[in-house]
């Protein structure tokens, strides 16, 4: 038998329209962790269905040797059963149901055809302590943050019979204890003789666990090295973008005014599951400036920003809130957004674009009164200016700007939808995770963009798991804990160190 | 909350004490037993019997429903008209084996033996005067003649083109009237005695579904369809009141109709007007009165024990029985004031004229 | 005890929050009707005229969950229960291969229905309208030679009609039906102090003696007194047994199967059941296919029920589905409904005819106090849960 | 040429389809009925047979756009209708206002439905089924009395069944309707000229010279022959006029205004539009709003046309309006649905009663093949949809 436990040879892979991987080889060494990196677009996640079935023998090209066998998978069903198991990058869990039925959701423990549910919860509550983990498992997925998420699906995974684990980009949602956590399991296992490829934009964390890395670009194999300690980001970089960027945190001259805005002794209660999501928070922001929010998932930074943000979710609310000076109270999100404040939302797909809408009414949405004639009636001759200067101002790669949004990659996405909120010309921009799951061709591009914005006098609050963007970006940061405002820094005093001391205040 | 409601319930309920005579009408959703309704509570002002009637809107299993409660509540003599003259079978059975005595109204529950007496006009009579009306306004030869029924799922439209039929056919062979609008009937112009099945064929193509909407399309599509030759003056077979106006209200627009004669029944207050104003020709009259006066002699002869002998008997399949029938009677603008004002059936104030 | 109690029916208010519901409304009807409500014969006869919309209610509470609705139910059970009619009438076909190839007969055209909406795509309220209106036009076709076909066959015509045999022939009291009540109450005990043990082993929470004493006495003394009054009239008809069967069946199917959850799983969420490998197609498929053996039953009681097949059968049994399956709670949002909750939804629209009826309130109020207390089921639900969560 | 315009046609088939497949239906009925249907009275019947609808269906369209649906507006129409023959006869109140009263009336109950469905969250089903039962008790009451009300006012009658004067006392042919087909071909001829130059100030593509003048030329002999026939019979009737004036102010009103980009924003992604200031409760109160006013306009249309208001009036028109909306392409899904389509979808829909009526096919055929149909469209609508993409 070769050393390897899976080849995968020649892929070729097309959508209507799309060549999403041609001719990939693919091969994975028995018990390592082996990174695939890539642009977004670039075939990473296409590749990993293939090999779970997902798309069917039949519909690519190619051939799979798993164990030194040529496999035909016409189900992820089949896959599963010879243990190669995959968590996808949208994860698979059902909201209504409980952990433990998520867990063996697709293989469930039976007993004479029957569900033996309690011999189903105790061996979800084997795996999960497991893990690290204590959950009353009889609660709702609905009721738990991507995070806890993150690790049931690992559970999910193990309470099957795992050969070779493929991670999908599970840190991208994770922030920085949590993604350590996940990464310390991935190397646990690792020693338990289970493989794994591990799909992640986060240059530091695959030189940390990676053994052998694979990059990807354009559906294209471009080079499988082992990681030892001669390999750098920047060369990685370079390979997955084909040029090189030098400074992935473009420099900045700050040039900061006085407070633009201020919220003081600020809380949200959410009524609906009677907890309060955000406890205190005091902070402002000053014209010209990029704040940076950092902390644990569950902090409560998304809600403390919709609660600012026009309250769109009904908390109930009590504080102070301050813009230019004057005190105001915004009675909706469209009272925000009439005042200045823009929110660019951390999940695109779900409450940020209408995928199936194309790029230009994306654009417009939130401001259509903008082009307006007759005070009556949508301009679209402008409208079509509008989103033609956006497409070129923020490098949007699409065919046309009649693109369904559906159809493009992560990174255009996120342009798109800062488009839409730059068409509102706020004076206060909000960015909740600006750059999760997106390549690091398409960060820089972004941090460009926030760079060019604070310049033009606009403000930032940047909410961000990721600390080296929060330390590389911001020009003052915030901590969030629990729901509160635990401690601010200065550029100057702020250091990963002292962030994560904040982030497990309560 | 509660109180409301409770309060809410009281407000329409009638009695819930036991009640002596259950009446079960097939539905409120044609003007028709909406009457007679209205005439059973009068006339059982009079006495002091507690009564009380439930609908079945068009379903026998809301019909069995009803029977059921009333059958709860005690009642002595159940008046029933069925949705269904085959389904109710059961649930007249059901009411015999309670010890109650049951009058079928106006339809015939067949098939069983649990019927008392029937009190009824006839059905087939009503098409037959129908039929008759337009026999009696015909002259000459090739009158374009257009056929209407009732639903399908309906076995009264059976009966109602049956009668019209036995009247109409003769005269279609010997070529005073020309079917213009149903290939099924032309093909059966010389069959008197139609089969269920044949029956069927034709009602499949003139159907109004006793629908307003189904008549007037069907009746506008058929004069389009029609060669100017067809028109002139026709004659029209409308099953009833309501289809009768729309069908009306159609072949008046029609330039090419010069004159028509149309038929009904049920003498609507609707139609009343349309006769009135010259719209309709005739309605089939049933005198409500006197089958809700039948009715109740004979359940308050039951209720006293008193088995009446009745000159009449009609075979439902399983039995004869006693059968109680009034008359029917043609209104047309020559006689409307007469038979529906004069008699105090309706006021005079409730129409334009 | 009282504590724990207070917790217990916190938690599980939103499954309570139905029966209160009945409760409620059954005690203004006794109230209203000086007890006539809670007779014997009034009880008997609420359950024997809700079967056929039962076993619908069943069917259409998968069918929500996975998101979808099927208005085709109504004329499709009227369809089948024709069918039943010609093959036992008009080819003297006996009674049971007639209900075995009606029930094939309506998994095969809910298949077909399944497959248009899974396969093809095309959205499910289209595809159960057109096949409402072919299916109306299919019972005018066959109902057509000779209108209403009686149905002269007394075993057949038994299943929607008769009583279960007394064994025992009590005089007063149906005593069979007394039995099976008491064997239930057994099976019940036994089967939740069993589970209760087994809990025990794993170490779980379980309830404390008292409390779990207090339950048992309660839930059977409820079986015990619908029982009691059963008996105390003809005893348990043979609908009862037919829907109690199906539900039973459809319980353990749904809350103890794998595929029973993976249902509820691609209700919940289609896209992550798909990559937990199921396959949406097939539970589509399933779903509408047990949509079609349960409007086969449903056609096949009502037939039977009224010893015939009429043209207008079935009209309308949808909506009355679909609303006991609301008012149970199913959520329109998919993956969230309970058979169980459907039949107490079915049963609390029934006794609101019923109880109407009893009362002697006219057919127009009759329309709009269901309409109103359809809303007011629905709002009370979503009240109970949103604070239940 | 013929390159740009293969071109422009494989762009939007989409839109192209329900126009093939009502240009299909037409062709098949034509040669069936020997050319009748095409002619003049026949194409004036069907647009009259079908005016209540239409108007429903406009609503319809933008109620399923965000992802709700309407069971209520059959009877709602219905009662309606009778609301206003009670004002105009036993109040006495003149037609003016009587139109008035129903319209905000529907206006104001249709609110309170939206209200349960926005702001309370009950599912638009469960609401509107309840609806569609008050409704019917409510219409019942009304006609109670007196059965059928028939409604003697020649102005308010004429809505239904009236035809707009001739001024000019053409013999053959009514003049004012050739006219105002003239005055619509040129107008549009302008706005198309127009639009054309404005993009071409912004230098977008736009379509070459020939090309331009091919597609005007074809528009407006569409167009001029559809005013032609219906010049040779009576005239525009009142029931078309009204159909076409809500037709375009919807059709402006969903393509060019905020409110009505809103609406699809809305039915597109919810959350999304919520964060982009957005108010869903309020798109949702205004939705149903819009749908009470246009159930009180069919209310109105189908009174005036019947001249009575009966029992029965409105059963089932939610359902043909639900299909004309879905034959026209609206997705369930949401987001997706063009009122001009949904006019389009009821026109197939009448035009397939009207065919089979003058073919004489029975009422039982009547319903299999329209569900068939039903069902075909819309597949085909999904094909060319997943063509078009
Ligand atoms: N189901 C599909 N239909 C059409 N195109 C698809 C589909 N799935 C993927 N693609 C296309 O295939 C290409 C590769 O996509 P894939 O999801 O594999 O990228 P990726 O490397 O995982 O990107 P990311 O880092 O953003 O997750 C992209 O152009 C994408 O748009
Ligand atoms: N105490 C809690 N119990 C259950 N769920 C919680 C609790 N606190 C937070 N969550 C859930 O965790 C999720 C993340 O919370 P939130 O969005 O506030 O975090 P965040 O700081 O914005 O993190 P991120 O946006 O990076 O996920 C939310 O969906 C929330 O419902
Ligand atoms: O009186 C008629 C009735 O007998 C029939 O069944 O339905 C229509 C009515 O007009
Ligand atoms: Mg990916
Ligand atoms: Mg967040």
């Amino acid at each position: 038998m070769s050393e390897y436990i899976l080849e995968m040879k020649n892929i070729t892979k097309e959508f209507p329209g799309v060549k999403a991987l041609d001719k990939v080889n693919f091969k994975v060494k028995k018990g390592e962790i082996h990174c695939l990196i890539g642009e977004n677009g670039s075939g990473k996640s296409t590749l990993m269905k293939v090999l779970s079935g997902f798309h069917k023998y039949g519909s690519y090209d190619g051939e799979i040797i798993f164990e030194g066998e040529k496999q035909q998978f016409n189900s992820i069903y089949d896959s599963e059963k010879i243990g190669i198991i995959t968590i996808y990058q949208e994860l698979a869990l059902i909201p209504e149901l409980t952990i433990y039925e998520n867990i063996f959701l697709g293989h469930e423990i039976k007993n004479k055809g029957m569900i033996d549910w309690n011999k189903t919860t105790s061996e979800s509550e084997k795996v999960l302590k497991k893990l690290g983990y204590e959950l009353d498992t009889s609660k709702k997925i609905k009721d738990f943050g991507v995070g806890i998420q993150q690790i049931i699906e690992i559970a999910k995974a193990l309470s099957k019979n795992v050969k070779l684990l493929v991670l999908d980009e599970p840190t991208s949602s994770l922030n920085e204890t949590d993604s350590e956590n996940l990464l310390r399991i991935v190397k646990e296992l690792k020693k338990q003789g289970i493989t794994s490829i591990l799909i992640s934009h986060k240059l530091n964390e695959i030189l940390e666990v990676a053994d052998t890395i694979t990059i990807l670009r354009d559906g294209l194999t471009i080079k499988t090295i082992e990681n030892n300690e001669n390999i750098t980001e920047n060369e990685i970089i370079k390979h997955m973008v084909g040029r090189e960027i030098t400074d992935i945190y473009p420099k900045r001259d700050s040039n900061i005014g006085e407070k633009l805005f201020e919220v003081k002794n600020w809380k949200a209660f959410d009524t609906k599951n009677e907890r309060y999501v955000v406890k205190s928070a005091n902070f402002n922001v000053k014209k010209g400036e990029i704040v940076g929010i950092a902390g644990l998932i569950g902090a409560g930074r998304t809600e403390l920003a919709h609660s600012i943000f026009g309250n769109p979710d009904d908390y109930k609310i009590s504080g102070e809130l301050y813009f230019e000076g004057e005190k105001r109270n915004f009675k909706s999100t469209s009272d925000a957004i009439k005042t200045g404040i823009a929110y660019v939302s951390e999940d695109r797909k779900g409450n940020g674009l209408i995928l199936d809408f194309d790029i230009k009414t994306n654009i417009t949405v939130a401001n259509l009164k903008k082009i307006i004639k007759n005070k009556m009636f949508v301009n679209e001759n402008e409208e079509v200016i509008v989103a033609q200067d956006y497409r070129k101002s923020l490098k949007i790669k699409s065919y046309s700007i009649e693109q369904k949004v559906l159809n493009l990659s992560g990174g255009n996405q996120q342009k798109v939808s800062l488009a839409k909120w730059l068409f509102v010309s706020p004076k206060l921009l909000i960015l909740d995770e600006p750059t999760r799951g997106i390549d690091v061709g398409a960060k820089h591009e972004i941090y460009s963009i926030m760079n060019e914005l604070v310049k033009e006098g606009m403000s930032i609050i940047m909410i961000s798991s990721e600390l080296p963007e929060v330390l590389g970006m911001s020009d003052r940061v915030y901590v969030m804990s629990g729901g509160k405002i635990t401690g601010e820094l200065s550029k100057e005093e702020a250091t990963q160190e002292k962030i994560m001391v904040l982030a497990v205040d309560y | 909350m509660k109180k409301v409601l409770l309060a809410l319930l009281a407000i329409f309920a009638v009695t819930i004490f036991s009640v002596d005579v259950g009446i079960v009408l097939p539905t409120k959703d044609e003007p028709r037993w909406v009457q007679d309704e209205a005439r059973f509570k009068s006339a059982l002002n009079d006495t002091n019997y507690s009564v009380e009637v439930l609908f079945s809107q068009g379903s026998s299993a809301k019909e069995r429903q009803n029977v059921e409660a009333l059958l709860s509540k005690g009642i002595k003599v159940l008046i029933i008209c069925p949705q269904d003259a085959v389904a109710a079978a059961g649930t007249v059975n059901l009411a015999k084996k309670a010890g109650v005595e049951v009058i079928s109204y106006d339809r015939l529950v067949t098939n069983t033996n649990s019927v008392d007496y029937y009190v009824t006009f006839d059905s087939v009579e009503v098409g037959r005067a129908q039929g008759r009306f337009l026999v009696d306004h015909a002259s000459g030869k090739n009158n374009p003649l257009y056929l209407y029924a009732g639903a399908l799922s309906d076995n009264n439209a059976f009966l109602f083109f049956q009668g019209a039929w036995e009247v109409l056919q003769p005269k279609i062979a010997d070529g005073t009237f020309r079917i213009i609008n149903s290939t099924e009937a032309q093909n059966l112009k010389n069959k008197k005695n139609l089969s269920r099945e044949e029956t069927s064929k034709i009602i499949n193509q003139i159907t109004t579904d006793w629908s307003f909407t189904v008549a007037r399309r069907k009746a506008e599509d058929n004069l389009t369809r029609a060669r100017r030759t067809d028109k002139g003056n026709v004659f029209i077979l409308a099953p009833n009141d309501g289809t009768a106006r729309a069908i009306a209200d159609a072949f008046k627009q029609d330039r090419d109709v010069k004159s028509y004669y149309v038929t009904g029944q049920d003498a609507e207050k609707a139609s009343i007007q349309y006769i009135i104003s010259g719209k309709q020709s005739m309605t089939v009259f049933k005198d409500v009165r006197l089958l809700v006066k039948d009715a109740i002699n004979v359940a308050q002869f039951l209720l006293k024990g008193v088995k009446l002998i009745t000159p009449q008997a009609y075979d439902n399949g399983s039995k004869m029985v006693p059968a109680i029938q009034s008359e029917i009677q043609v209104v047309t603008k020559d006689n409307v004031k007469k038979i529906l004002i004069d008699s105090k059936y309706y006021k005079d104030s409730d129409f334009r004229w | 005890m009282f504590n724990e109690i207070g917790t217990l029916l916190k938690k599980n208010i939103r499954e309570y929050g139905m029966y209160i519901a009945l409760a409620i409304i059954m005690l203004i009807f006794s109230v209203l009707t000086n007890g006539l409500f809670l007779s014997a014969r009034n009880i008997s006869n609420l359950f024997n005229q809700m079967g056929y919309i039962a076993v619908l209610a069943v069917g259409m509470t998968l069918v929500i969950v996975i998101r979808h609705i099927d208005l085709s139910v109504g004329f499709g059970s009227g369809f089948l229960g024709a069918a039943a009619a010609i093959l036992l009438m008009n080819h003297n076909v006996p009674v049971l291969p007639t209900v075995i190839i009606v029930t094939l007969l309506g998994i095969a055209m809910w298949l077909v229905i399944g497959f248009l909406v899974s396969y093809i795509g095309i959205p499910s309220f289209v595809v159960t309208l057109a096949g409402m209106m072919v299916f109306r036009g299919a019972l005018l076709v066959s109902t057509e030679k000779s209108g209403t076909i009686i149905i002269l066959n007394d075993t057949f015509n038994i299943i929607g009609n008769g009583y279960i045999p007394d064994f025992f022939h009590g005089e007063y009291i149906h005593i069979t039906t007394l039995l099976i009540g008491v064997l239930i109450v057994l099976f019940y005990i036994y089967s939740d102090i069993k589970s209760r043990n087994n809990k025990m082993k794993y170490n779980f929470e379980v309830l404390s003696v008292p409390v779990f004493i207090v339950k048992l006495i309660l839930m059977s003394s409820i079986i015990m007194y619908v029982f009691w009054i059963l008996a105390n009239y003809n005893g348990l008809s043979w609908t009862v047994v037919i829907v109690l069967i199906v539900t039973l069946i459809y319980h353990i199917f749904t809350t103890k199967t794998a595929l029973g959850r993976h249902i509820y799983a691609v209700g919940g969420n289609p896209e992550a059941a798909k990559l937990s490998g199921i396959s949406l197609n097939k539970i589509t498929l399933f779903v509408f296919g047990s949509m079609g053996f349960l409007t086969a039953l449903s056609g096949i009681l009502y037939a039977s029920r009224f010893q015939s097949a009429t043209p207008t059968a079935g009209a309308s049994f949808e909506l009355d589905a679909i609303a006991a399956a609301f008012v149970g709670g199913a959520s329109a949002a998919g993956g969230v409904g309970k058979v169980t909750n459907s039949i107490v939804g079915a049963i609390v629209m029934a006794s609101l005819i019923n109880g109407m009826n009893l009362i002697g309130v006219g057919i127009s109020y009759q329309y709009i106090i269901r309409g109103a207390v359809l809303v007011a089921a629905v709002i009370f639900d979503i009240k109970t849960r949103s604070k239940a969560s």
